[in-house]
C-alpha cells in the first residue's frame, strides 16, 4: 500500500462519489457540488501523477481545471437562480417537463 | 519564422477573436442592435474563408509544437465547419437581437477552431470547454419558458460530467505516461495495460456523451427541445461535427481492435436503433431532430471503424451532407408566434399547401436524412458503410444499415403530414428574408453535392 | 455519337420537364397537361428513333455514355442501350404519354405537382433500365420510391396512407440488404481481381466462394422478388395497386414490376451464376406458385383493380419461370412476356380508372351488361381481357407460349434422365395457370360486361376520342407484338444468348475464365 | 393464294365488325353487312375449290404457301404457313362450303335481330380461325386457329349476352376447352423439344422412320388427344357443347355441329403419322369415343328440347368418329364428319326454321302436328333423320357402316365388344331421333294457341338452304372419301379370317335402323300415352338420363368449390391476410411497442440521465478488461 | 533517524488527511442541508489542499484553497444563503439510491481496479524538489502560454456568458411583472 496507490485511490472515490451524488441528491445546488467534488477527484490524481512523475503540464491541466470549474459554476448558478425563481424550489425532481 | 506561423496558422481563430472583441466593442458603444448579425456574418465569413483559403495553399504549420498544428486536411475540415455555422446565423437574424448571441455563438466556434487543432489534451481540453460553456446559456438564451432553463440545466450538468470523465482518462493516460500529448491515446487503445484501457475508455465514452451516443444520449432530446431554433441547429450541426472531427483527430492512426472495436461499434448502433425508433413517437420535430441526430451520431463513429485514412474524409462528408439538411430543415421551419407551438408535428399538417417552397425543402431534407437516394445523405452513408466493409467489419455494416432501415419510417411521416394530411387550421406564415436565403443557399450546395459528389470527396 | 446525346436527352427530358413546371404557372392545369404532354411524346418519339438505329446485330451496349462520376470509387456515369433493355426503355417511353394523357380527367387536384411525380417517376425509371454502373441503377431504383410514394399518398384512395407506407418500406427493406450486397461485391471485386469499379461489365468477372454468392444473391434477389412481386412477398401489390391513382396504377403494374424482373436478368443471376444454380429450384417454385398464388386470388376477389393486380402476380411469375429455364425460348418469351404485360395491365387499369371515373366504384357487383351501356369501352376490355388471356394473335399468347416452351423444354431432358422431376411437375402446373387465367378473367367480363344491365352511375357515357387514342394505340401494340415478334425479338437475342451464357458459366474463384 | 383465302374471312369481319357496329357507329345497311358477310365467305369456297383443281391438276402433291416468319428462336424458326393436301382439301370444301351456306341461311334466320352486324362479323372471324386449323401447316398455327374458334363460339353462345345465362354457357365452352387446350399444349412441348419444330408434315414423317424412340409416340397421342376432346365434347369435357346450344341457331349449326367441333377428329386425323405408332393411344380414343357415343345416345333419348337433342346426337357421332380414329380408320371418320356435317347441319338448320316458325318455343313436347304447316322444313328434316338414322341408301347409312366395320374387323385395335356398343349406339341413335321427328311434326298439335296462330314456313333464304343440305345428305355417301383420302391416310388392314362377316353385318345395321323407326314408331306413334307409361316405369333411370347423369353437379363439386375454397379460404383469408400480413403488422406493432418503451425511459429526470452515464461507464470498463 | 521519522510523520499525515477527506466527501452525500454539504466540501477542499502540501506541490495547494473555497465555495454559499432553502420541503434522496449506490460501487472497483492492476514503477522522492512555483510558472510562461491567453478567452466567453444569463433573467423578470 503505498502512497501514490492510496492517492489514486481517493482520487477514484472522489470522483464516483461526486458522479452518485449527482446522481441520489435532489438539491440542485448539491448536485453542483458534487459535479466539483468529481473536478476535485480528477485533480487529485493529476496533482499525484505529475509529482510522480515529475512533469509540470499536470499541473497546468490542473491550473486550467480550476480555470473552467470556476466559469463552470459561474454559469450555473445564475440558471439555477432562473429555474427557482420559475418553479419556487431546488428539487430537481420539478425540473422535468421535458421528457418524452 | 515562429511569429508568422502563429499569425497565420491561427488565423481562423484570431479573425473570430477579432470579431467577438468588435461585437462586445459595439455593444458598449451601443451600435449593436443594427451592426452586430452582419458583423458577426461577416466575421465567421472571413474565418472560413482564411481556412479554406490556407488549406487551398497546402498550408501546414505547429507553431506551438506539441499542442497546436494545422495542415491542408484540418483547415478544410475547420473551413467546413465554420461555413456551416452561417446559416444558422442567418436563422438567428430573425430570432435575436442583442450583441450576446452572436459573442456566444463566436466563442463558441473558436473552442471548435481549437478542437480541430489539437495536439496535446490541454488544448482540446479548452477547446471543448469554450465550445461548450457558450452553448449551455445559448440553448436559454431565448428565453420564454421554464423549459430552457430545463434545458440548459440538464446539458450543463451532464456536459460537465463528461468534462469530469474526459479529465479522469487524460489524468490517468497522463500518469502511465507522463505526457499530454494526444497520440499517447491513439498508442493507448491497442495497449494491453488495464489502466491505459480504462483511460481509453473514460476518454471515449466522455466523447460518446457529448455527441450524444446511447446511453449518454438523454440529455440531447430535452436539451433540442428546450433550445430556440437556431441554437438547436447549432447544436445538431456544428457542436456535433466538432467533436467528431475531433473524434477522428484524436483516434489518428490507431486502428481498432477488441474490445475497443466493440465499444465503438455496439454502441453506436444502439444508439442507430435507439434513436430511430424513438423518433417515430415523437410530437414535437425538434425533438424528433434530436433523436434522429442521435442516430446520426451512430452512422458517424461508424465511421472510425473503417481504416485510419478514410476516417477524416467519410466524416467530413458526412457532416456535409448530415448538416446542410438538417440546417435546411430548421431554415425551412415556417416561423411561429409560439417558439413552443412553431414545431409541433401536427401543425405540419398540410404545409405544402399553406407554404409549397418550405414543404419541399423540409422534404428533400427529410429523404436525405433518410439517407434515400439521389439526395447527399445517401453517398455519405455509402462511403462510410463502404469504409466499414472495407475494413472486415460486414456484419457491423449490415446491422447498421438494417438499423438505418428502422429510421426512414419516421422521416416518411414528416412527408405524410406536409403532403398528405388535411391542412392545419394556421395562417400561412412566409418565410422571412434571411432563413430563406439560408435554405436556398443549403439546398442548393445539397443538390450540388447530390450532382458531383465524386468532385466533393476528391477535394476532401 | 449523336445517337449518344440523344440517348441522354431521352433520359433527362422528364427532369427537364418537371424543372419546367416548377417554373410554370400554378393553375393554369391545362397548359401544365399539354406540356407534360408534349414533352413525352417528345421522348417517345426520340425512343423510337433511337429503336430504328439500334443494330440488332451487335453485342453488347450501343449509344454509350461514359463519364467519371466519383473517380475514387469507380463510379461511373454510364448508359447504354443494348438487348436487354430497349425493349422495357421502348415500353416505358410508351407509355409516358399514355398516363399523361389518361390522367387528364381523372387529377385535378396538385396538377402541377402530379405530372412533376409522373416526370420524375419516368426519368428514374428509364434510369434504372438505362444504367449501366451498379451505383448509378441503386441510385435510379431508389428514387423511384419517392415520387410513387407521394403519387399514392396524395392522390390515392381512402387508405393512401397505409397503401403508400406499407409499399415503401416493403421495397426499402429489400433495397437496404440490397445496398450492403452492393457494397459487399464491390469490394470483394476490388480485393479479388483488383478491379476498383462499379461497371456491369466489371462487376460479372467477379469471381466469389459459393457461400459469398448466395449470400449476395439472396439479398439481390429479396429485393427484385419484392418488386417483381414473387409470392409470398407480394402483399404490399394488392393494397399499392388499389389505392394507387390509375396513372399510379398504370406505371407500376406498366413498368415498375418490370424493374424486378428486369433486375434479375441484368444483375441477380448473372453475377451469380452459382449461386443461382444452387437457388433455381426454389426460385423456380416460388415463380410457378406465384402463377397460381395470383390466378387463384384473382378469382375470388370483387374488387375490380385487385382482380388486376393480382392477376399480375401471375403473370410476372411466367417471366421469372422464362428467365429461369435458361432455354433461349424461355428467355426470349420472358422478355416478350414482360413487355406484353405492361401493355395489357397498363391497358385494363387504364380502362378501370376510365369507368371509375364515371362510376366511382370499383365494386365488381356494381357493374352489370356494360356491353350494351358502353358497347365501344366494352369492345377495347374485351381484347385486353382475351390478351391477357393469352388467345393467340395477342402478345399474351406470345409471352405465355414461348416461356411453357422454353419451361418445358429446360425439364425434359432431366426428366427423362431421371435425374429431377421437379421441373417438368413445375412446368406442368404453370401450364394450368392457362386455365385459371382464363377462369378468372372471363368471370371478370362476365360480371362486367354481360348480364342485366346495371351500374352505379347512369346514363353512361362511353370513350371519348382522347381515351379511343389512348386504347388503340395501346390495343394496335398488342396485337403488333401477337402477331409479329419477329423484329423485337431480334432486338433481344443476342441479350438472351449472352444471359444464358453468364448465367451457365461457373465463376467460382480459382477456375480458369 | 391460300392466304388469301384465309384472310376474306377477316376482311369481312373487319368489314363488319367496325362498320356494322357501335364501334365505328354503324355506318352501314343491313345490305351491306349481307353482301360482305356472306359474299366473301363464298368467294374463299370458291377460290378453295380453284386451289383443288390445282392440286389435282398437281397430282395431289401438297401445296405449301408461308405467309411470314412469326419468331426466330435460335436455330428453329416459327412460320405462319399453310399446308393444302387431300386431307385440307376435304375439309376446307366443307368449313367454307356448309359455312358459307349457313351464312346465307342466317341472312334471313336473323333478319329481325338488332346486332345484325355484330352477328356476321363474328361468323366471318369463325370461318378466318377456321381456315387457320385446317390450313395451318404446323401445329402452332393449327393452335392459333383453335383457340381462335374457340374465342368465336365463345361470343356466339353469348351472343344475346343480357341473358347471363348464355354469357355463361359461352364462358364454360371457353374455360372447358382451355383445359383441353392446356394438354394440347403440353403435347407441342414434347414434340417441339423432340424435334425443334411444329411442322406436322415433318412431325409425321419423322416419326415414319422410327423418332419414336426420342419420345414416346403415345404420350404425345394422349396429350393431342386431351386438346381434342376439349373441341370435339368427349368424355370427360363434353359438358360444355349441350349447354351451347344457348346460341343462336345457325351458329349450332355451323360451329357446333358441322365444323369445329369436328377440329379435333381433323386434328388426330392430321396427326395419323404419330398415332399410327401409338397404340396405347388409338386404343383410348377408341374406348373414349364409343362411350362418349354410348353415353351421349342415352341422354338424347330423353331430352325434350329440340336443340338439345340434336346436341347430345353430335357428341354421339364425334364419339363414333374417335371410335374410327382410334381403330385407325382415318379416312373413315372424315368420311362420317363430312357426312354428319351435311345432315347434322340440315337437322339444325331445321330444328331453327321449327323454332323460328314457333317464334323460339323448344320444347318439342308442345309442339307436334307441324308437318302440313310447313313441310319443306319437315321433308328436308325427315330426310336428314333419316340420314342420321342410317337409312340406305343415304349420306348416314355409308358413313356409319364402315365405321362399324372398322371397329369390328380393324386389325388396329377392332373388336366385336366395340362394335356392339357401337351398334346399339345406332340403334338409339335411330330411336331418339325418329322420336324427335314424332313429336315435332306429327301427331295432333300440343301448341299454345297464339304460337300456333303465326306458324308460318321460313324464307327461301332458309328452305333453300334446308333443301340444299337434304340432298347432299342424301347422296352425300356417293362420293367414295375414304377411297379418295386413301393415299394419305390409309385405311387399316382388315383381318382376313373376318371378311366372310362384311355382308351380314351391312343388312344388321341395316335392321338396327329400321328397328330403331320401328321403336320410335311404336312408343310414339299413337300419342303420348306409350312413352308416359314407359317413363313411369323407370322413373329413376329417366331421371337419371334427363339430369345427363348430373355430371355437371359432380364437376361442380369435385373441382369448382373446391378452387374457390383454395383460393378464398386458404390463400386470401390464411395467407395473404393472415400469415403474411400478420406477420409485417405484427412487426410494425412491435416496432411501435419498442418505441413507446424507449420514450418512456425517457423521464425527463436527471437524475435518471446521470444513472444512465453511470452504467454506461461501469459497462464500458468492465467490457475493456476483455482480452482480446 | 529523524528524517525516516518525519517520513513516516509524512505518510501519517497524508493517510490522515486522506481519510478525513474521504470521511467529508462520504457526508456530502448523507448530510441534509445544502449549507453542511458545502461546508463538508469546503472541509474536503481544504484537506485535499493539505494532501498537496504534503507532496510538495505547495502552489497547487494555495491555488486548491484560494480559487476553490476562497472563490467559488463562498459564492455558493452566498447563494445557499441567498435562497435561504428550507430543505424541511422534499426529501433528500431521489429515486435512484440503490441502484446509484451499486453503479457507485462497480465504478470505484471499476477504475480502483484497472488503476491497481497497473501502476507505474514510482519514485516519490522525486516529487517534491521537481515542483517549484519558480519551475512551474517559467515553464507555463514559456511552453504554455498559449493556454494562458486560451483561458482569458474562454473567461471572456464565460462572462459574456454570465452577463447573457443575468440580462435573460432580467427580461423574465419583467415579462412576470407585466404578467
Amino acid at each position: 500500500m503505498d502512497r501514490t496507490q492510496l492517492l489514486l485511490g481517493l482520487a477514484v472515490a472522489l470522483f464516483s462519489l461526486g458522479l452518485l451524488g449527482v446522481i441520489v441528491r435532489r438539491n440542485v445546488l448539491v448536485m453542483l457540488m458534487c459535479m466539483e467534488l468529481m473536478l476535485n477527484g480528477v485533480i487529485l490524481s493529476l496533482v499525484t501523477f505529475a509529482q510522480q512523475t515529475a512533469t509540470t503540464v499536470g499541473a497546468v491541466l490542473v491550473f486550467l481545471i480550476f480555470v473552467v470549474a470556476t466559469a463552470e459554476i459561474a454559469l450555473a448558478i445564475p440558471i439555477v437562480l432562473l429555474l427557482v425563481r420559475e418553479k419556487r424550489t431546488l428539487d430537481l425532481a420539478a425540473y422535468s417537463d421535458l421528457k418524452g | 519564422m515562429i511569429g508568422r506561423d502563429v499569425l497565420m496558422a491561427m488565423l481562423p481563430e484570431h479573425l473570430l477573436l477579432l470579431g467577438i472583441v468588435l461585437l462586445i466593442v459595439l455593444e458598449i458603444a451601443g451600435l449593436a442592435r443594427r451592426a452586430a448579425p452582419t458583423v458577426a456574418l461577416a466575421t465567421v465569413a472571413a474565418a472560413v474563408w482564411a481556412a479554406a483559403r490556407l488549406s487551398f495553399d497546402g498550408y501546414a504549420a505547429a507553431p506551438f509544437a506539441g499542442h497546436f498544428s494545422v495542415d491542408a486536411a484540418s483547415l478544410l475540415a475547420k473551413a467546413l465547419v465554420l461555413a456551416l455555422a452561417l446559416p444558422v446565423l442567418l436563422i438567428a437574424r430573425d430570432e435575436f437581437d442583442g450583441v450576446e448571441f452572436p459573442v456566444l455563438l463566436l466563442s463558441s466556434l473558436y473552442g471548435v477552431g481549437l478542437m480541430l487543432s489539437a495536439d496535446s489534451f490541454l488544448t482540446l481540453f479548452l477547446g471543448l470547454e469554450i465550445m461548450s460553456l457558450p452553448v449551455y446559456v445559448l440553448v436559454l438564451l431565448a428565453y420564454q419558458r421554464a423549459q430552457s432553463a430545463e434545458a440548459a440545466l440538464k446539458y450543463l450538468v451532464l456536459g460537465g460530467t463528461s468534462t469530469a470523465m474526459f479529465l479522469m482518462g487524460v489524468s490517468l493516460l497522463y500518469g502511465g505516461t507522463g505526457s499530454m500529448d494526444i497520440a499517447v491515446f491513439a498508442r493507448a487503445i491497442g495497449a494491453a495495460d488495464p489502466m491505459a484501457r480504462a483511460a481509453v475508455v473514460l476518454v471515449i465514452l466522455a466523447f460518446f456523451l457529448k455527441a450524444a451516443i446511447v446511453p449518454f444520449h438523454a440529455w440531447a432530446p430535452d436539451a433540442y427541445e428546450g433550445a430556440s431554433v437556431p441554437v438547436t441547429a447549432y447544436m445538431a450541426v456544428v457542436v456535433k461535427a466538432g467533436v467528431l472531427l475531433a473524434a477522428v483527430r484524436l483516434f489518428g492512426p490507431a486502428t481498432l481492435a477488441s474490445p475497443m472495436l466493440e465499444l465503438v461499434a455496439v454502441l453506436p448502433l444502439a444508439s442507430i436503433v435507439w434513436g430511430n425508433l424513438a423518433a417515430m413517437r415523437q410530437p414535437s420535430l425538434r425533438r424528433m431532430v434530436a433523436y434522429s441526430s442521435i442516430a446520426h451520431a451512430g452512422y458517424l463513429f461508424y465511421a472510425l471503424l473503417g481504416a485510419p485514412e478514410g476516417r477524416m474524409q467519410s466524416v467530413t462528408f458526412y457532416l456535409l451532407a448530415y448538416g446542410l439538411l438538417n440546417l435546411l430543415v430548421f431554415a425551412a421551419l415556417p416561423p411561429a408566434a409560439d417558439d413552443r407551438e412553431r414545431d409541433r408535428l401536427d401543425n405540419l399538417k398540410g404545409l405544402f399547401h399553406r407554404s409549397p417552397f418550405a414543404a419541399l425543402m423540409i422534404g428533400i431534407a427529410m429523404l436525405s436524412l433518410a439517407g434515400i437516394p439521389p439526395f447527399p445523405g445517401f453517398v455519405a452513408k455509402f462511403l462510410i458503410f463502404k469504409n466499414v466493409v472495407a475494413a472486415g467489419h460486414t456484419a457491423y455494416a449490415v446491422l447498421g444499415l438494417v438499423g438505418s432501415y428502422l429510421g426512414i419510417y419516421f422521416y416518411l411521416r414528416v412527408l405524410q403530414f406536409m403532403f398528405m394530411s388535411a391542412d392545419a387550421a394556421i395562417a400561412p406564415a412566409p418565410l422571412r428574408r434571411h432563413a430563406l436565403g439560408a435554405s436556398l443557399a443549403c439546398v442548393a450546395l445539397a443538390l450540388l453535392v447530390a450532382a458531383f459528389p465524386g468532385w466533393v470527396i476528391e477535394h476532401l | 455519337m449523336l445517337e449518344a446525346l440523344v440517348l441522354n436527352l431521352v433520359l433527362f427530358l422528364p427532369l427537364l420537364g418537371a424543372g419546367l413546371l416548377l417554373v410554370s404557372p400554378t393553375d393554369h392545369h391545362d397548359f401544365t397537361r399539354r406540356l407534360t404532354l408534349v414533352v413525352m411524346s417528345l421522348q417517345f418519339a426520340l425512343t423510337a428513333w433511337l429503336y430504328g438505329r439500334f443494330d440488332s446485330s451487335v453485342a453488347g451496349l450501343q449509344f454509350e455514355t461514359r463519364l467519371p462520376w466519383i473517380q475514387s470509387w469507380g463510379v461511373h456515369y454510364q448508359i447504354g442501350l443494348d438487348g436487354y433493355n430497349i425493349l422495357l426503355v421502348m415500353l416505358t417511353a410508351f407509355l409516358g404519354p399514355l398516363v399523361t394523357a389518361g390522367a387528364f380527367s381523372s387529377i385535378s387536384k396538385d396538377v402541377k405537382l402530379f405530372y412533376a411525380m409522373v416526370f420524375l417517376i419516368q426519368f428514374a425509371m428509364m434510369g434504372a433500365f438505362l444504367a449501366q454502373d451498379l451505383f448509378l441503377f441503386y441510385v435510379f431504383w431508389e428514387a423511384m420510391l419517392i415520387p410513387m410514394f407521394l403519387m399514392i399518398g396524395i392522390w390515392g384512395g381512402e387508405r393512401r396512407i397505409y397503401a403508400t407506407i406499407k409499399f415503401f418500406l416493403y421495397t426499402a427493406f429489400g433495397s437496404i440488404l440490397m445496398l450492403a450486397a452492393v457494397i459487399y461485391l464491390v469490394y470483394s471485386l476490388q480485393t479479388t481481381s483488383g478491379i476498383v469499379s462499379f461497371a456491369f461489365a466489371d462487376l460479372v468477372k467477379a469471381r466469389l466462394p459459393l457461400g459469398a454468392q448466395s449470400w449476395l444473391l439472396a439479398a439481390f434477389a429479396l429485393s427484385f422478388a419484392i418488386k417483381v412481386p414473387m409470392v409470398p412477398l407480394h402483399t404490399w401489390l394488392p393494397d399499392a395497386h388499389v389505392e394507387a391513382p390509375t396513372a399510379g396504377s398504370v406505371i407500376l403494374a406498366g413498368v415498375l414490376l418490370k424493374m424486378g424482373t428486369y433486375g434479375f436478368m441484368k444483375l441477380g443471376f448473372p453475377l451469380f451464376p452459382d449461386a443461382t444454380a444452387l437457388f433455381t429450384p426454389w426460385l423456380m417454385s416460388l415463380a410457378v406458385l406465384s402463377i397460381v398464388y395470383g390466378a387463384c386470388l384473382a378469382l375470388v376477389q370483387d374488387d375490380i383493380k385487385k382482380i388486376i393486380a393480382y392477376s399480375s402476380i401471375s403473370h410476372l411469375g411466367y417471366v421469372m419461370l422464362g428467365l429461369l429455364s435458361l432455354e433461349l425460348v424461355g428467355i426470349q418469351g420472358a422478355v416478350i412476356q414482360m413487355v406484353s404485360h405492361g401493355l395489357v395491365a397498363a391497358g385494363l387499369f387504364l380502362m378501370v380508372g376510365m369507368i371509375y371515373e364515371r362510376c366511382h366504384t370499383r365494386e365488381l357487383a356494381a357493374y352489370g351488361g356494360l356491353a350494351k351501356l358502353v358497347p365501344v369501352y366494352s369492345v377495347f376490355f374485351m381484347i385486353l381481357t382475351l390478351a391477357s388471356v393469352g388467345l393467340p394473335t395477342t402478345s399474351g399468347f406470345t409471352g405465355e407460349f414461348l416461356v411453357l416452351l422454353g419451361a418445358f423444354k429446360a425439364a425434359w431432358p432431366p426428366f427423362v434422365l431421371g435425374l429431377n422431376h421437379l421441373p417438368l411437375v413445375l412446368a406442368v402446373v404453370a401450364v394450368s395457370g392457362v386455365v385459371l387465367g382464363a377462369l378468372y378473367m372471363l368471370r371478370f367480363a362476365l360480371g362486367f360486361l354481360f348480364g342485366a344491365t346495371k351500374a352505379p352511375h347512369s346514363p353512361l357515357s362511353d370513350l371519348n376520342t382522347r381515351e379511343k387514342t389512348i386504347l388503340g394505340l395501346i390495343v394496335v401494340a398488342v396485337f403488333a407484338l401477337g402477331l409479329f415478334p419477329d423484329e423485337p425479338m431480334r432486338k433481344t437475342e443476342l441479350a438472351a444468348k449472352a444471359y444464358k451464357q453468364l448465367v451457365t458459366t461457373s465463376r467460382l474463384p480459382g477456375r480458369a475464365p | 393464294m391460300l392466304t388469301l383465302i384465309v384472310l376474306l374471312p377477316l376482311l369481312g369481319f373487319l368489314l363488319n365488325g367496325v362498320l356494322a357496329t357501335q364501334l365505328g357507329g354503324n355506318r352501314v345497311g343491313k345490305s351491306f353487312v349481307t353482301i360482305v358477310g356472306c359474299g366473301l365467305p363464298i368467294l374463299s369456297f370458291l377460290l378453295v375449290v380453284k386451289v383443288f383443281f390445282d392440286l389435282q391438276a398437281g397430282g395431289y402433291a401438297p401445296l405449301v404457301e408461308t405467309a411470314y416468319r412469326w419468331a426466330l428462336v435460335g436455330r428453329s424458326s416459327f412460320e405462319i404457313a399453310f399446308y393444302f393436301d387431300r386431307l385440307s382439301a376435304v375439309m376446307a370444301l366443307i368449313v367454307t362450303g356448309v359455312g358459307s351456306v349457313i351464312h346465307v341461311y342466317s341472312v334471313g334466320y336473323m333478319a329481325h335481330d338488332k346486332s345484325f352486324g355484330r352477328f356476321f362479323a363474328y361468323l366471318n372471324l369463325f370461318l378466318f380461325f377456321m381456315l387457320l386449323l385446317v390450313l395451318g401447316r404446323s401445329l402452332l398455327v393449327l393452335f392459333v386457329g383453335w383457340e381462335g374458334v374457340g374465342l368465336a363460339s365463345y361470343l356466339l353462345i353469348g351472343f344475346w349476352f343480357e341473358d347471363l345465362a348464355n354469357a355463361r354457357a359461352g364462358k364454360k365452352a371457353f374455360v372447358v376447352n382451355r383445359i383441353g387446350d392446356a394438354g394440347f399444349l403440353l403435347g407441342m412441348f414434347v414434340l417441339y423439344q423432340a424435334f425443334g419444330t411444329l411442322n406436322m408434315d415433318s412431325i409425321n414423317s419423322a416419326f415414319g422412320i422410327g423418332a419414336a424412340k426420342v419420345v414416346p409416340a403415345s404420350l404425345v397421342g394422349i396429350l393431342l388427344f386431351i386438346g381434342a376432346t376439349g373441341k370435339s365434347a368427349q368424355i370427360p369435357l363434353h359438358v360444355w357443347l349441350p349447354d351451347a346450344m344457348a346460341g343462336p341457331t345457325p351458329v349450332s349449326a355451323l360451329i357446333h355441329a358441322a365444323t369445329m367441333v369436328t377440329a379435333g377428329i381433323y386434328l388426330v386425323a392430321r396427326m395419323s403419322g404419330v398415332y399410327l405408332h401409338a397404340p396405347e393411344a388409338s386404343a383410348v380414343i377408341a374406348v373414349v369415343g364409343v362411350a362418349t357415343a354410348f353415353f351421349a345416345a342415352t341422354v338424347a333419348i330423353v331430352q325434350t328440347d329440340i336443340k338439345k337433342v340434336l346436341a347430345y346426337s353430335t357428341v354421339s357421332q364425334l364419339g363414333l368418329m374417335f371410335l374410327a380414329l382410334g381403330v385407325g380408320a382415318y379416312g373413315v371418320a372424315i368420311f362420317h364428319v363430312v357426312t354428319h356435317a351435311f345432315f347434322k347441319a340440315c337437322l339444325f338448320l331445321g330444328a331453327g326454321s321449327v323454332i323460328h316458325a314457333l317464334g323460339g318455343e323448344q320444347d318439342i313436347r308442345r309442339m307436334g302436328g307441324l308437318r302440313q304447316r310447313i313441310p319443306v322444313t319437315f321433308w328436308t328434316f325427315a330426310i336428314a333423320t333419316a340420314a342420321i338414322a342410317g337409312i340406305p341408301p343415304l349420306a348416314g347409312f355409308f358413313s356409319k357402316d364402315e365405321i362399324l366395320w372398322f371397329a369390328f374387323a380393324s386389325t388396329r385395335g377392332g373388336s366385336p365388344l366395340l362394335w356392339g356398343v357401337a351398334a346399339l349406339t345406332a340403334l338409339m341413335t335411330a330411336f331418339y331421333m325418329f322420336r324427335l321427328l314424332w313429336l315435332t311434326f306429327m301427331g295432333e298439335s300440343r301448341m299454345a294457341a297464339k304460337v300456333e296462330a303465326h306458324v308460318h314456313e321460313s324464307p327461301l333464304s332458309m328452305t333453300g338452304v334446308l333443301m340444299l343440305l337434304a340432298l347432299l345428305s342424301a347422296v352425300g355417301g356417293f362420293f367414295a372419301l375414304p377411297h379418295f383420302l386413301e393415299p394419305q391416310l390409309p385405311l387399316p388392314v382388315v383381318d382376313e379370317a373376318l371378311h366372310h362377316l362384311e355382308k351380314p353385318l351391312l343388312v344388321l345395321s341395316i335392321v338396327i335402323a329400321f328397328a330403331g323407326l320401328a321403336a320410335a314408331a311404336y312408343v310414339f306413334g299413337a300419342g303420348t300415352s306409350r312413352a308416359e307409361g314407359l317413363q313411369r316405369r323407370f322413373a329413376g333411370l329417366h331421371r337419371w338420363l334427363s339430369g345427363k347423369y348430373f355430371i355437371d353437379e359432380l364437376y361442380e363439386r369435385l373441382i369448382g368449390r373446391p378452387l374457390v375454397w383454395l383460393s378464398d379460404f386458404v390463400f386470401l383469408r390464411l395467407g395473404d391476410r393472415v400469415l403474411l400480413d400478420g406477420t409485417l403488422n405484427g412487426l410494425a406493432a412491435l416496432g411501435r411497442r419498442g418505441a413507446g418503451l424507449l420514450v418512456r425511459l425517457q423521464t425527463g429526470s436527471l437524475h435518471l440521465y446521470a444513472w444512465f452515464v453511470l452504467v454506461g461507464i461501469v459497462g464500458a470498463l468492465l467490457w475493456s478488461w476483455r482480452h482480446a | 533517524m529523524i528524517e525516516t521519522l518525519l517520513q513516516s510523520l509524512d505518510t501519517l499525515l497524508l493517510l490522515l488527511f486522506g481519510v478525513c477527506a474521504l470521511v467529508a466527501a462520504a457526508l456530502m452525500i448523507v448530510l441534509r442541508q445544502p449549507m453542511r454539504v458545502a461546508m463538508a466540501l469546503i472541509s474536503t477542499m481544504v484537506f485535499l489542499g493539505g494532501i498537496y502540501g504534503l507532496l510538495g506541490v505547495h502552489f497547487i495547494a494555495a491555488f486548491q484553497v484560494l480559487i476553490y473555497v476562497g472563490a467559488v465555495m463562498v459564492f455558493m454559499v452566498y447563494v445557499i444563503m441567498l435562497l435561504e432553502v428550507r430543505e424541511s420541503e422534499g426529501r433528500r434522496y431521489s429515486g435512484l439510491l440503490l441502484p446509484g449506490l451499486a453503479g457507485f460501487v462497480l465504478l470505484v472497483g471499476a477504475i480502483g481496479v484497472s488503476v491497481w492492476r497497473s501502476l507505474p514503477p514510482h519514485h516519490d522522492s522525486a516529487g517534491g524538489a521537481a515542483f517549484g512555483i519558480s519551475k512551474f510558472s517559467i515553464s507555463f510562461l514559456n511552453d504554455y502560454w498559449l493556454h494562458f491567453e486560451l483561458t482569458s478567452v474562454l473567461l471572456l466567453a464565460a462572462v459574456v456568458a454570465a452577463l447573457a444569463v443575468i440580462r435573460v433573467s432580467r427580461r423574465a423578470d419583467e415579462a412576470r411583472r407585466r404578467g
